[in-house]
C-alpha cells in the first residue's frame, strides 16, 4: 500500500498506481481535472505511464470563479 | 459616432475585442446572478481559476458547464500562488484544462495586501512566455517593473488601480499617469481595488485601455444592474478620452457670454 | 433592468424626464455642432440665455429657430445678473419670450469666481416663486443656504461642483455628501464645475439626480463624442448608486477563494 | 426729439414714441425680443401704450446659447 | 531669523500678538490639564464661553479663577446661539462679565454640521460691530459671506477647515486658497475642523494668518505634548510662507548633480 | 515635555540622533548659504555625493572643507547610478574618501521619474550589508521591496514620498501607511519628494521616523527659514504622533459644551 | 408670589422683586455672573432698578469652557 | 605613451604609469579624491602597485553637494 495525500488529505492507494486509477479511487474519473504531483504539472498524455510512489502529495484541481 | 463605436477595438495579443470589460467570476451569490451580471456586462473575456475540491463536496462540473456557455473568452488566472514556481505550475494546468494558452499570472508578495511580488512576478512571466502562453500580469503601478515585464515579453500589463477587493478606487493616479505616459506600446489595464463606475471611467479618461474586476460588480446589492453600470461607465470613460477632455482651468469662467449683458449700463 | 430604464424617472417640480442630463447650448464652434451635441446626449431639457444684440450684427431669429428645431424642453438662465432686482427681470423676460414659468436662477456673487450670492440669491428666488416660476437655483453646497431656498419653495436645487467653467469636478465631497443626507425630499442636480465623465459618474453615484453642465461638452476636442459620453456616464453613475456600491475596505481580501489552494500543504 | 440708450448705445427718437414705435426703428420689428426699461420688464401687451421718455435705458434682448 | 521669529506679529483690530494659535478652553480632563495645555501652546488668547448653572452644581468660580490665571486675553465665544438676536444679547453678557469688546461671534445654522448660519450672521456682525464690539466672526469660505462680514465691519475673519470637532482639515483647499488670494487687507484665521499639526501647519503655508482649535488638544492621548506639536506646528507653517515654498514640479529632476556623473562614458 | 524632548531619540544602526532631519546639501545659491540651512535645520546627518571634476575648474577641497567644518555626520549617496556595480563601487569610493561605511544606496531605475530599481537595489543592498556598509536604501513604497530590503540586512528603509525634486508631497499615503503599519522593527524614513513643512509634518504624524530632503530647503526663496520651518514641521510632527491624535469624526461635535445654553426653554 | 423660571427651572419669589434679590435667592449672591430676562441682556447697573415680572424666563450665566 | 580616459577626457601618460603617478599628471594630486578604474574601485593603499593599461578609463572623484 501506498500512503499519498490528495489535495492535501491522506490517502492509501494499492501499489502499482498511475495516475489514471488514482484518479479514478479518488472519485474524479470523467470529470474537468488537472493534476500535478508534489507541486509539478502531470499532462493528462501522462497519466498512464506515470506512476505514484510512496509519500506523494497529489493536486487535483477542478474549475472554480476567479477573479 | 456609431461607426467609431464598432471600430475602437482593444487588441491583446493579435486578437481584438469590442468589450473592454475583463469581469471576474467569484464572489456572486448564485451561479445564476453569475451567468446574469456576466450578460449585462457585455464582457467578453472573464477570469476563473483552479482550486482542490473533496470528493464529497464534488458538483461534478455543473460551474465549468455554466461557464462554458457563456460563450465568453476565458482568462484563468494564478490566485494565491506565492512564487514563481507554483504559478507555473498552476499556469500549465490551466492551459491544458480549459484548453488556452491565455493566463493572468498573479503571483501573491504579501498575504495583508494581496499585493503582486514583483521579483517572483518577473521570473514567472519569462518562462511562461517562453513557454508560448499569452501572459497578463497583475502588477503594481511601479514603472520598472512594467518595463521589465514588458521586456519578458508581456504583450499587456495589468497594473493595481487599488489593493484585491478594497474598493478604494485609483489610489495613486500620479504613478498611474506617469505610467501611461511612458508605456504607450501596448494596453495597460487596470486590474483590481475599483469599487465604483466612476472610478472605472476615470481609468479610461485616463488612456488606460480597459478594466478588470470582480467584487465591485459581485458585492454589489445588485450584482446585474452594478454589472451594466461598469459597462456604461467603461463606455463613457473611454469616449471621453477620445474626445479629448476640456482643459482643467484654476479660475472660473462665463459659459453664458458676458457679452450683451442686459441692465449694464455705461454709467454704472 | 431595461424596466428600470424606462421607470426611473427624474421629477422635477412634477413633470418628469428620462434623461437626468441637463445641458447648455453656449461655447460650440457652430450651431451645428451644438444640434449634434444636443442630439448626441440625450438631453432633454437644455440651457439658454437671453442677451442685447446690436441690429446690425443682428443675425433675425436664426439661432432661436435652431433651438426651437430641437424639440428639447427649455431652461432660460438669469447668467450674469448681480442683483436680486437683474435676475428677477430677466426672468420675467425670458417667461415672456421662451413662454416658460421654469428659470435657471442665477445671481453672481464675485466676478473672480463666478459663485452665487447666497443673498441676493434667496431674494430672488423667494420673489420668482411668489410669481409663480419654477425655480433651479444655482447654488453652493452650502446645507443653510440650500435650506433657506428649499423653504423659499424651490422644489430643486443645483449646488456647483467647482466653479463655472474649471471642470474641477466635485470640490468638495464631503459637504455635497452630507448636503445630499440631509436634503432627501427635493431633487439636486450638480450645476456647473464638472469637466470630466467620470465625474458625472461620481456625482449620480453619491446620489445627485442629476448634472448640468456646458463647457466640459462644448470645448471636448470632439463635442458630440463628449456629449455622448457624459450621457453614459450619467447612466452608469445612476446605475451604481440604485444597485448599491459595495463597501470600500481598508484592507485587501482575495476575490478568488483562498480554499483549496493548490500546493498547499499542511507540512509547510 | 428723446435722445435715449438702446442696449447701451445712444439713440434719438420722435416724441411721443412708445415701445412698439421704439423697437421698429431700432430694427427689431418682427423679431423675437424682450423688453425692459430703466431695468424694468416692459411686458408686450404695454408696448403700446407705454411711452419713451428722455434718457430712457433701454434692453431689447434675444435668444443666445447660455450654460 | 530670530529677528524675524520676534517682528513676525500678528495683528488683529490694531493689536498685535506674537503667537499665532488660538486655543479653546473645553473638553480637558481636568482644568489643571488645560493650565498646562495653555501653558504648552504658547497661546496668548484663549476662548470661553458663558453657560448657566444649577445653584446645587454651583463650583463658584473656581473655573473663572483658573482661566483668569492664566494671564490670556480672553475671547468669549457666542457658541450655540442659532439668531442674531441669541448672539447678540449673549455677546452683550460676555462684554460685561469679561469685561472686553472681543467676540468669537458664532451663530449655528443646523444642528448636524454645526456650520455658521451666513444670513443672521451677517445680521449680529452689522449690529456687535455698531455697538463698539471687536467681532472675530466665525464663518463658512464662502467668499461673498466673508465679503459682506468685511463689509460689515469685521477686521478679522475665521473660515473654517472642517466642521467643529471632526478633524478632518482644510476640507476645501481649493476654497480656501482664493479666499486668501482675494482677501488680502485683514487677517484670515482658520477656525475648526483641524485634527492634526501637519493641517494647521498648512493652513499657514497657504497664507492664513492663524489657527484657532480646541477639539484636537483636548481631545488628544496627551493634550500638553499636542498643544506643542501644534504650537510647534504653526510656527514651521508661517516661516514656510514667509520662506516662500519652492515650486512644485510634475516631473522629478535630480538634485545631486548630474554634470560629472562618475563610471559614464562617451562610448557607452 | 522637556524630558521627552530630549529623551525621544532616533537610532540607526545602533548611533543615536536627537534630530530627525537629514538634510543635503546641493542646489544652495552659495556655499555659505548651505551652511547657513544646515545650522538652521539642527540637522546632525547630512548626504552628500562625489563626482568628477575637470583639473581645470578644479576648487582643491574647498567643499570638501566647508563640509567638515559643520561638524554634521556624512551620509555619501550613490546618486545617479543605474546598476548594482555602479552603486557598490561608487560606495566603495565613498566609504575610503569619507571614512565611513555609511551609505544612502540609490540605484535609479528610470531617468524620467528618478525611481529606485527594485531589482538592482536589492542586489546591491545584500552586497554592500555583506561587505559591512551600513545601508540607508531610497526605495519606493512597495511593501515586498522593503521586506526584501530588510531581509538583505537592511536596519533603516528609506521610502520615497514623491520622485524627486517634485515637492508632490505624500503621493500614495495608504501604502505608506500600511507600510508603517507593516514594517515597525525598524526605522522608515521618508525621503524624496516633500516640498513643504506640512508634508514633513505629515510623514512624522504617521509614525515615520525621520525624513531627509534637499530641494525643498535649497530651492525655497530664503533657504535658511525654510530649514528651520522644516526642522519645526519635523518636530511638530513627532511630537503629534507621541501625544495621539484625536480620532478623525464624520460628523461635527460641538466643543463649547451644549448642556446649560442660555435662551433656550422647555416651552420653545 | 411670582411664578418665574430661572435657567429654565421654576421658582418661586416674593413681589416686588428685583433682579438684585433674584439672584441672591437663586443662589448666585458674590459670584461672576451675567443676567437676561426673556432674552433681552441686563446691565448690572439695572439690577436695583429692574423689577422681575410674573412669568419671566431670566437666564443667569457663568464663565465655563469654550471653543 | 599610453592613450586613457581621465573622467571621460582623453589624456596621454609616459608608460609605465601607477594610480599616483597619474593622479599627479591629472592634477589631483594632494587633493581628497578617490579612484576607479574600468569601473571598479581602487583602493589607496594600491596606488603603488596598480599599473595604468593602455585605453584604461580612469574615474577620479571629488566631493560634492548630493541630495
Amino acid at each position: 500500500m501506498l500512503n499519498v495525500s490528495v489535495n492535501n488529505e491522506v490517502m492509501q492507494v494499492q501499489a502499482p498506481c498511475c495516475v489514471t486509477q488514482l484518479i479514478e479511487q479518488a472519485g474524479f474519473a470523467q470529470q474537468t481535472i488537472a493534476v500535478a504531483i508534489n507541486g509539478e504539472f502531470i499532462a493528462k498524455r501522462m497519466y498512464q505511464q506515470t506512476q505514484i510512489n510512496q509519500n506523494d502529495s497529489i493536486d487535483i484541481v477542478k474549475p472554480i470563479g476567479g477573479g | 459616432m456609431e461607426q467609431l463605436a464598432t471600430q475602437d477595438l482593444l487588441t491583446l495579443y493579435d486578437e481584438t475585442f469590442s468589450s473592454r470589460f475583463l469581469l471576474g467570476t467569484a464572489l456572486y451569490r448564485s451561479p445564476l446572478e453569475m451567468c446574469n451580471a456576466i450578460k449585462a456586462s457585455g464582457s467578453q473575456f472573464i477570469t476563473l481559476s483552479l482550486r482542490r475540491q473533496n470528493p464529497e463536496q464534488n458538483d461534478g462540473d455543473a460551474f465549468w458547464q455554466m461557464i462554458k456557455d457563456t460563450g465568453c473568452k476565458l482568462l484563468p488566472n494564478t490566485a494565491g500562488c506565492k512564487s514563481a514556481k507554483e504559478a507555473i505550475n498552476l499556469a500549465e494546468m490551466s492551459r491544458e484544462l480549459f484548453e488556452t494558452p491565455w493566463i493572468k499570472l498573479e503571483v501573491i508578495g504579501d498575504d495583508y495586501n494581496l499585493q503582486p511580488d514583483p521579483f517572483e512576478l518577473v521570473i514567472a512571466a519569462k518562462e511562461l512566455i517562453k513557454r508560448g502562453f499569452k501572459v497578463l500580469p497583475y502588477c503594481t503601478d511601479d514603472l520598472v517593473l512594467c518595463m521589465r515585464l514588458r521586456d519578458a515579453g508581456c504583450q499587456v500589463l495589468m497594473p493595481w488601480g487599488a489593493p484585491i477587493g478594497t474598493g478604494q478606487g485609483l489610489l495613486n493616479k500620479y504613478h498611474l499617469q506617469s505610467l501611461r505616459e511612458r508605456i504607450t506600446d501596448i494596453p495597460l489595464i487596470i486590474d483590481a481595488g475599483l469599487g465604483s463606475p466612476s472610478q472605472a471611467s476615470a481609468a479610461l479618461e485616463m488612456g488606460f485601455d480597459a478594466v478588470l474586476l470582480n467584487t465591485a460588480v459581485a458585492k454589489a446589492d445588485d450584482p446585474v444592474l452594478m454589472a451594466k453600470a461598469f459597462a456604461l461607465a467603461i463606455e463613457s470613460g473611454r469616449y471621453g478620452y477620445l474626445a479629448g477632455l476640456m482643459q482643467r482651468r484654476q479660475t472660473a469662467s462665463a459659459s453664458t457670454p458676458v457679452l450683451g449683458q442686459p441692465f449694464w449700463h455705461q454709467n454704472k
